[in-house]
């Protein structure tokens, strides 16, 4: 470990803590997903859990000292769109091929 | 500097104390339209004030050039998928339960995608 | 079965739960997207497992922080004029040393940094990326499947092969 | 996506930053995490994402079928390629350290080593970003039956 | 560090249970999506940044929305249970016993005298340190230069997966839902 790169004692308690505080958000966020009624309900958790996983990884970087990876954290939060989007796509139009998307056409249902 | 790291602490705290309040909120508030504030305010507060707090930590570098790119992201993409979640809930007809008093006719919110 | 061999073992048995997961997944269930889904959590937990074999305890990952990396690619450009000798192993630890007082504020470091072993990651990473790959085409014939009997139960397929 | 502006707005926010980042993924990943696996999946998921959103024939326009088709071999041919040149060159397949002295001597690439590596990696980029699309297209372009 | 491991892998089986036990596809997908992403934090905590940034990628793009397209050409089909899942039950918590008992004779976790870390010796750090003239990522120096056939292999793996895709899968624009005359009375 390079120790010039690691944070000081009290920010890494801060840190740790703030990396937990996190993490309880996430179980939070797992049992919705899995209770969820709904559909919506479940993207919901699904997207927030996306957005705690990102923030997880920015804040783990710091503890560790090597915050030369929050290009991780980057990419988790344009996959965590494009997840959506997908997801979106499917409960509205249930394909995803379709010539839905001219614009000035109408929809297809 | 050290003014820097309390600030640093301050908005680390608040952001965690943020994102655990709207992850109870999404776990306990009654129905999906209120959900979604619980995961409003996790997806802004809680991310927003995290990360500014990790940027007062990182100091003018490049890591602190990432994590405001993270941010921009967050910030542009978590509430547009949200609008989006919400539109595609009320097209499909699902009704926010409102708690009225009266039996006062219900506003027509549900009526968001007529085809 | 001591604290010990417990805290240094219960890596390995949550990989293999999740493999197990898997596995039950495949068994027990008849839709082939789920059987898919299965797989795919099987192969997840065996990457699991090749990335935990090549973790060292206080060790990093094995990218060479900028700082050091600049500090490092100075001091090699500096000693060695030309690239075509082979430097050994001895000259390259002398590198690191050398790279570690060059860079200023790392000079008070004495110990080495420790690096985890970047081979079972380079395995890992083609295998997602095949990995992939394969479970498109599994997807794949599960959508032709799907065409020809109309419907991705197997017990259903197996009924309509044996003509009923 | 017709029914969700906001959305579509926002992913041609979005298009040219995810293509960026996985340009910075594929050129970087000398230095930091990436390489050309990678790079190649992001930049086929911006394509997807532009596909999702305005349609299969949208980004069939954009990335013709035919073009990236080819590119699904070209990038195994940039790597067989290398290593061929290298074996042109005297060296072994796929034995870059011959690149560096004969092989642009007026360019400053810090090693033979590092050459290899960049067109290795553009290689699997090509390819990995290739197939992922046209997978994309298959699935897509399928009607349900 | 150790706690958020241990939360993580929490999560982590959490989840795998969940998948195991949904019963519609579409929820079982997405919670495809939450294990992938927690494994690849997994990956980071473990040293393989490149190896979480692939996954992270695969897992929760790629991966997500070729299942749903999957789903979207199949049709909702709710997931049955079997009539029994003693068997399957059975045979797993044997493999796994058996997997566990193997274990016990493992290097203990992190442990740097393990065979992994003393094979090759010097390691490849050392070595691409010397070799490499200073290129800091070692994954990337390993993928390309060291085992660059074996990479060449796996790319041509790819690409071979891919026009096994497109073989099975593309259809010419004239010739319409021709096949399948098995569907056409199954699903009316």
């Amino acid at each position: 470990m390079t120790p010039d790169l690691l944070p000081s004692e009290l920010t890494a308690g801060v840190l740790m803590a703030t990396s937990f505080a996190v993490l309880l958000t996430m179980t939070l966020a797992l049992i919705r997903a899995a209770l969820g009624p709904t559909v919506f309900d479940r993207v919901l958790a699904l997207n927030m859990f996306g957005t705690k996983t990102v923030l997880l990884i920015s804040v783990v970087s710091f503890v560790t000292g090597r915050s030369d990876f929050l290009d991780l954290a980057l990419l988790y939060s344009l996959m965590n769109f494009i997840g959506m989007v997908a997801l979106l796509r499917f409960t509205q139009y249930n394909d995803f091929g379709g010539s839905v998307a001219a614009p000035g056409e109408s929809e297809t249902r | 500097m050290i003014v820097l790291e309390i600030a640093s602490y301050f908005f680390l705290i608040a952001g965690s104390i943020f994102s655990v309040i709207g992850g109870i909120g999404l776990v306990r508030l009654p129905e999906f339209y209120s959900r979604m504030h619980g995961g409003g305010i996790t997806d802004t507060m809680g991310a927003g004030l995290l990360i500014i707090g990790l940027l007062l930590l990182a100091g003018p570098t490049l890591t602190a050039f990432k994590l405001f790119v993270i941010l921009f992201f967050l910030t542009v993409t978590s509430p547009s998928s949200c609008h989006a979640l919400a539109k595609s809930a009320i097209s499909h007809g699902l009704k926010p339960q409102l708690d009225v008093e009266n039996d006062i006719e219900l506003p027509t919110i549900s009526g968001g995608n007529p085809e | 079965m001591t604290l010990e061999s417990v805290a240094g073992l219960y890596n390995y048995w949550v990989v293999i739960f999740l493999m197990m997961t898997g596995f039950y997944i495949v068994l027990a269930r008849k839709n082939l997207i789920k059987s898919v889904i299965g797989l795919n959590i099987f192969q997840t937990s065996v990457f699991l497992l090749y990335i935990t074999m090549g973790k060292v305890e206080g060790g990093t990952a094995p990218i060479v922080p900028p700082a050091i990396a600049a500090a490092q690619a100075h001091a090699a450009h500096g000693s060695d004029a030309g690239h075509a000798a082979t430097p050994h192993v001895e000259g390259a630890h002398e590198v690191a040393h050398a790279a570690l007082q060059h860079g200023g504020e790392l000079a008070s470091t004495t110990t080495e940094i420790i690096y985890s072993n970047p081979l079972p990651s380079v395995l890992m990473l083609t295998a997602i990326v095949v990995g992939i790959a394969t479970t498109a085409l599994a997807l794949a014939l599960v959508v032709r499947i799907r065409e020809d009997y109309g419907t991705v139960d197997e017990e259903r397929i197996l009924e309509l092969d044996r003509g009923e | 996506m017709t029914g969700f502006p906001i959305i579509r707005i926002i992913t041609k926010l979005l298009i040219p930053y995810i293509l960026l980042f996985a340009f910075y993924v594929q050129f970087h990943g000398d230095y930091g995490p990436g390489g050309g696996f990678q790079a190649g999946v992001i930049f086929a998921s911006g394509l997807i994402l532009y596909g999702l959103v305005f349609g299969l024939h949208a980004i069939k326009k954009v990335a013709p079928p035919i073009v990236i088709e080819k590119c699904m071999a070209l990038g195994v041919l940039i790597y067989a390629g290398t290593g061929v040149l290298t074996m042109a060159l005297g060296g072994k397949f796929l034995d870059y350290s011959v690149l560096e002295h004969d092989v642009l001597p007026h360019w400053h690439v810090p090693s033979g080593q590092h050459l290899g590596i960049f067109l290795v990696e553009l290689g699997v980029g090509i390819t990995v970003t290739a197939v992922m699309t046209m997978i994309f297209y298959a699935f897509a372009g399928r009607k349900q039956v | 560090m150790n706690l958020i491991v241990f939360a993580l892998l929490a999560l982590l089986a959490i989840t795998a249970v969940a998948i195991a036990q949904l019963r519609e596809l579409w929820a079982v997908i997405m919670f495809t999506g939450i294990y992938s992403f927690l494994s690849a934090s997994w990956m980071i905590i473990l040293d393989a940044p490149d190896v979480a940034f692939t996954e992270a990628a695969v897992g929760a793009g790629i991966s997500t929305v070729l299942m749903l397209s999957t789903m979207a050409l199949t049709g909702k089909a709710e997931d049955i249970p079997r009539k029994s899942s003693v068997v399957p039950l059975f045979v797993v918590i044997v493999t796994g016993a058996t997997l566990v008992y193997g274990t016990l004779d493992m290097p203990h976790f992190g442990s740097p005298d393990a065979p992994v870390q003393v094979y090759p010796d010097p390691s490849f750090v050392e070595r691409s340190e010397a070799d490499m003239h200073g290129l800091p990522n070692v994954v990337t120096a390993l993928l390309a230069s060291y085992r660059g056939y074996d990479t060449l292999g796996e790319t041509t793996v790819v690409l071979t997966a891919g026009i096994a895709v497109l073989l099975i899968l593309r259809k010419n624009e004239d010739e319409q839902d021709d096949t399948a005359p098995l569907a056409r009375n199954k699903s009316s």
